[in-house]
């Protein structure tokens, strides 16, 4: 293969293999995403809320755990990071159209709100940062344990400003527990822009005050992210405690298929945001590299959209809950 | 009489309070160029500006507790939840604080202020979109909490929510915002906080509901009506303090009692109005007290069936109403 | 059978459980070398050192919310809020998320999880720490309530609540904590959450009540039974779920209800309680159904004659038991 | 007078009356406070909790502002700042008897929940960090009204990790608001010392994520703390907005009456303490700047305990509120 010997992604120790699947990870969050907001148009979901804009973060942060054995409290936008710790396309499917089998919560939450036993992904609802507390949790039990595990929360950057984000990361500080807070700052909650919602520059620069690190990182260079997160996990891993880490996002898409932007936010600004697509940036770096050519990118589209193709037809296909068991798991079953 | 929809009553009368006493302002999360995420208070920030349609981080206890301050001081805040399924991280302010305030500092400082929260189901909201809260809060005494089912009713009841100098909260049914129509009075239409409203009158079986149950219950009453059941509906709209007066007369009138709420019944407003019916008029009752409401589950599931297995409707109220008078 | 206080009857379970197995784990604010502001945990640290008896920051939201992450792992945390009143902060962490993990993930996420928490007043705690709030949670499927009156039942309930796969609420009415003696059974006790307690027969009248209002009742008893009034006294012990059974059969026993609660009565546990018994055995009854509550204040007052006036009394339930026995 | 020309209070543009009266406010506070503790031993009120180790850093910032003007939402051991701003030992006494007439709550609340319509001290609660809300709204409605009001509030290190702490200094810092968040750090939050409260090393490191200065400084230094909160006053009134500003105080007392600090602080910890008491540092300033001497000192020392005496002796003799009015005031009365 014609790559370069020195590269970005070799420096970070990875494969040539391992950037393309990480690519690869980012490209099938995109185009099921994509896929899940035509459904929606169409009438055949009612509810979609996106990750595009926010793959080079999500996936390069979750490269840096360890499937199956690390933890995840994901928020709604985590459509990257749930797949890289082990959610299938047809679960994701499944969790859109509400059927049965749906791992996360079988029909019963919202789609998107992401959950996964056997892949340590925590059930997440939809009051915002309540899931840092848990994430915080898990992190005091597995220390307690004596398990070298780490575990990863995401949240938006409006939601860094609810009590929860403060009390957690104090928590955390305090405990040096191994978790990683990962902030995923878009630049906007909902419609409120940054400057309404925060007076700092950086929601990395709470950080100090819970004796942690705060690293800011550009959340549309997959490879940066990874290397911050890869730090973070050795720091947890090591006993060192807790890290604050802010990706600059961008959202590509209105906040969900509830909403119209065009009130708020200037088209003119979406294009500057499009500039820093993490998908356009990551397949620029692969074809320097020589990872990817024409050829190889249409082979790969090929392959994700029948993967898609195949998993939106299985979910459509499968029955919803039937009604007899909406009373089962209020309270543990005898 | 000008017909608006129930969402439009919410914004007319918050833009004639406006207009009428600079004190008041509103504030909450993407109220204002967003014009809320239900368009509720679409285009008052044209009229108003950003100082008076604040929109706030994402913080509700901030909401709720900075609120309280300018209340404090002088203003009349209407803070939005944007759903009332995210109150919670605000009860502290609620319960701890706004209710609080009078009776802890002998009547010398006190909260006017409006609370807005839409909740309620049926709208592919799943758990953390759908519910009803309000049985939550109806316990605490230093709180009025109003429900209203009709346009009409809305614009009486903001409006004297707005004015009343203890704080309210206005639970607004988002499956009325745009399903409902109804007659709006001009002018200075209060309807005073604390009157439960009989819908419709009938004979054979008393009928107390509120929010979105309450049009079942009137879809319902025609159903059963053709049946030779003359049902009385009674809307309850104020939940705390209830209307005593008309509960136990509406409860006399027939001796027959059925309570209906979307919101599951173990402690919902129903167990209240049961229980002062029950103390109150037992020796009118012909029949045991019913209730129909949701089901003991934490919140509405997602899926259509079992939204729909959760959900009231028409059918299954004429059915409960038809079990009673059988009695 | 030894005899302890309430408040040792918490420690020792605690104890015990902790002994048993790893996976108990103590949180909350003082709850080390403090002991806890009432010492419900004394001596624990020392035994069970400051890794499982954990003095968090002063954050009730962390301390259920990183709680709830603990259990997540298969830990059993114990979390602590100082007094009931400052449980609000935590309130979406409990509603939102603790009562739900099983339901919206299917079973797969759950939390085993215990909250004690004192509460109650009659202790000089004004208007911050003498609330009951069970009344505020009960309404919540997904959460288990309990208030437990003497100290075996304390040791039987708190062991169930520990070994309980999802989360308790466990209420210690603080005014009962070193006032009352009783008998613990030595070793394994448990004693079902959801079972009410007969702990006074009687066949003129029935009484439902939890808490210290409970021994209230216990005493008035004996008072009015001098005056030919035999009075049966249900301890409900468990808030949610409540005992149907025993709550049904009790009140059709004698047909003459009264609810006491230290709580006040619009919208309390009263309120259901009165509701049931009117859904299910309403033809039983000769008489309404009485409550004896708190009064519609926001939170019982400072001064002394004030929380004298606001509390319950063996004498002000006695005048209620003599009213209803007059029916 | 035979005081020095150059000296660090007139340096501040304090005259000696006032230097003198700054003192006067410290020594009533802790003469006040002491007596209430007699007052509880011997079983005549049921509950103190100290201002005892806080008074230069109360009657220091509390000095800075404009009685009858400015704003205050205080914390439980306001004493001396509710003084300053115009309580008198009589509304003191009145409240810890919960005696008829008490200006906070008429003897609904515990004592120390100050509350003061007159003199713009709002009425507290005992949840920790609520009030952080309510100045930040009162600072809110001020500027809407273009108002040049100050609102200045209290509160522990301990309660600084309240989610209401977060959002409400957010919320300052985005509105630019017009007051001050005092953070009184005695070191410990009733039993639980400092390292297990927070992992940073000043509350204040916490004031850059919220967009605004935040300054530490030493609470037993009375004038220190004051040219730091003039400072934050005259930036406030700028419309430049808030400020996060944390004393480093001692607590010489137990948490309060119901508590018994002998478990979990060491004794030589307290000795240590005492060495910080800022009345004793004040006095000693006094003395060098010839602002005081024995005699003068000993009359001021009569003159406050004969206003403590008289104060004392008017409360225990008023009536208590009767039961009669025990239903008021939950709602507006008609
Ligand atoms: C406690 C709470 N309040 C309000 C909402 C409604 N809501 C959902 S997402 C959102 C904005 C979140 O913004 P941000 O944290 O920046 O995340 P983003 O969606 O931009 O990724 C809001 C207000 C909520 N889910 N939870
Ligand atoms: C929300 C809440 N939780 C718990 C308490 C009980 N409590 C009262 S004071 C206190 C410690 C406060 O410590 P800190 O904030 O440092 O203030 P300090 O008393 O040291 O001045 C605690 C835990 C409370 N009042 N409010
Ligand atoms: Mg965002
Ligand atoms: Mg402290």
């Amino acid at each position: 293969m014609a790559t370069q010997t020195r590269n970005r992604h070799q420096e970070l120790g990875l494969s040539d293999e391992q950037m393309l699947e990480i690519y690869r990870y980012m490209l099938l969050t995109r185009r099921i995403d994509e896929r899940l907001w035509l459904l929606q148009r169409s009438g055949k979901i009612p509810f979609v809320i996106s990750a595009q804009g926010q793959e080079g973060a999500q996936v390069g942060a979750a490269y840096a755990l360890v499937r199956g054995k690390d933890w995840l409290a994901p928020y709604y936008r985590d459509l990257g990071k749930v797949l890289v710790m082990g959610m299938t396309p047809r679960e994701v499917f499944l969790a859109a159209f509400a059927k049965q089998g749906d791992p996360s919560s079988n029909g019963r939450q919202m789609a998107h709100h992401w959950g996964h036993r056997r892949w340590n992904i925590i059930s997440g609802s939809s009051p915002v940062a309540t899931q840092v507390l848990h994430a915080v949790g898990v992190a005091l039990a597995a220390k307690m344990k004596g398990h070298d595990i780490v575990v990863m929360t995401s949240l938006g950057e409006g939601s860094s400003n609810q009590g929860d984000f403060h009390e957690g990361l104090n928590f955390a500080g305090v405990h040096k527990l191994p978790c990683i807070i990962h902030v995923q700052n878009n630049e906007y909650a909902i419609s409120v822009p940054l400057k309404k919602q925060l007076a700092c520059e950086n929601v990395a620069d709470r950080a100090p005050g819970y004796g942690m690190p705060g690293v800011v990182v550009d959340g549309s260079d997959v490879l940066a992210v990874y290397a911050a997160f890869r730090e973070a996990v050795d720091r947890a891993r090591r006993g060192e405690g807790p890290t604050l880490i802010e990706s600059k996002c961008v959202r590509l898409t209105p906040h969900s298929s509830d909403d119209d932007d065009r009130t708020y936010r200037p088209r003119e600004e979406i294009e500057r945001a499009r500039q820093r697509d993490p998908i356009t940036r990551t397949r620029a770096y692969l074809y320097e590299v020589g990872l990817l050519d024409e050829e190889r990118e249409q082979a790969l589209e090929v392959e994700i959209r029948r993967e898609i193709d195949e998993a939106q037809e299985y979910a459509e296909a499968q029955p919803y809950e039937p009604v007899e068991t909406a009373m089962r798991h209020v309270y543990k079953e005898a | 009489m000008p017909v608006m929809q129930y969402i439009e009553a919410v914004r007319e009368t918050l833009r004639s309070e406006m207009r009428r006493d600079p004190n008041v302002f509103i504030m909450g999360e993407d109220v204002g160029k967003r014009g809320g995420v239900f368009r509720a208070t679409q285009g008052l920030i044209d009229e108003f500006g950003e100082e008076r349609v604040i929109d706030t981080p994402l913080t509700e206890s901030a909401i709720v507790g900075v609120g309280i301050g300018a209340a404090l001081y002088g203003m009349r805040p209407v803070c939005e939840i944007q759903f009332a399924d995210f109150i919670w991280p605000a009860m502290n302010q609620i319960i701890s604080e706004a209710a609080r305030f009078r009776y802890r500092s002998y009547g010398t400082w006190f909260v006017p202020m409006v609370i807005r929260a839409p909740y309620g189901g049926g709208v592919h909201g799943g758990l953390y979109h759908s519910q009803s809260v309000e049985a939550h809060f109806a316990h605490s005494p230093g709180l009025k909490i109003v429900a209203p089912s009709t346009p009409g009713d809305v614009a009486g009841l903001l409006r004297a929510a707005i004015r009343d100098d203890d704080p309210v909260l206005f639970f607004e049914h988002k499956g009325l915002y745009r399903a409902v129509k109804g007659e709006v009075p001009e002018g200075d239409y209060v309807i005073p906080i604390g009157k439960a409203d009989v819908k419709r009158d009938g004979r054979d079986i008393t009928v107390f509901s509120y929010g979105k149950a309450l049009h079942f219950c009137l879809e319902a009453a025609q159903m059963v009506a053709a049946e030779g059941i003359d049902a009385m509906v009674v809307d309850l709209r104020s939940l705390r303090p209830l209307d005593e007066e008309t509960i136990l007369n509406a409860a006399a009138r027939t001796g027959k009692v059925l309570i209906v709420h979307e919101d599951n019944a173990f402690m919902g407003i129903g167990a209240e109005v049961a229980a002062l019916i029950a103390e109150k008029v037992l020796f009118e009752l012909d029949a045991p007290i019913l209730r129909l409401c949701g089901p003991e589950v934490p919140a509405m599931p997602y899926s259509p069936p079992l939204e729909k297995w959760y959900m009231l409707s028409p059918e299954k109220v004429a059915a409960k109403m038809r079990e009673l008078a059988a009695f």
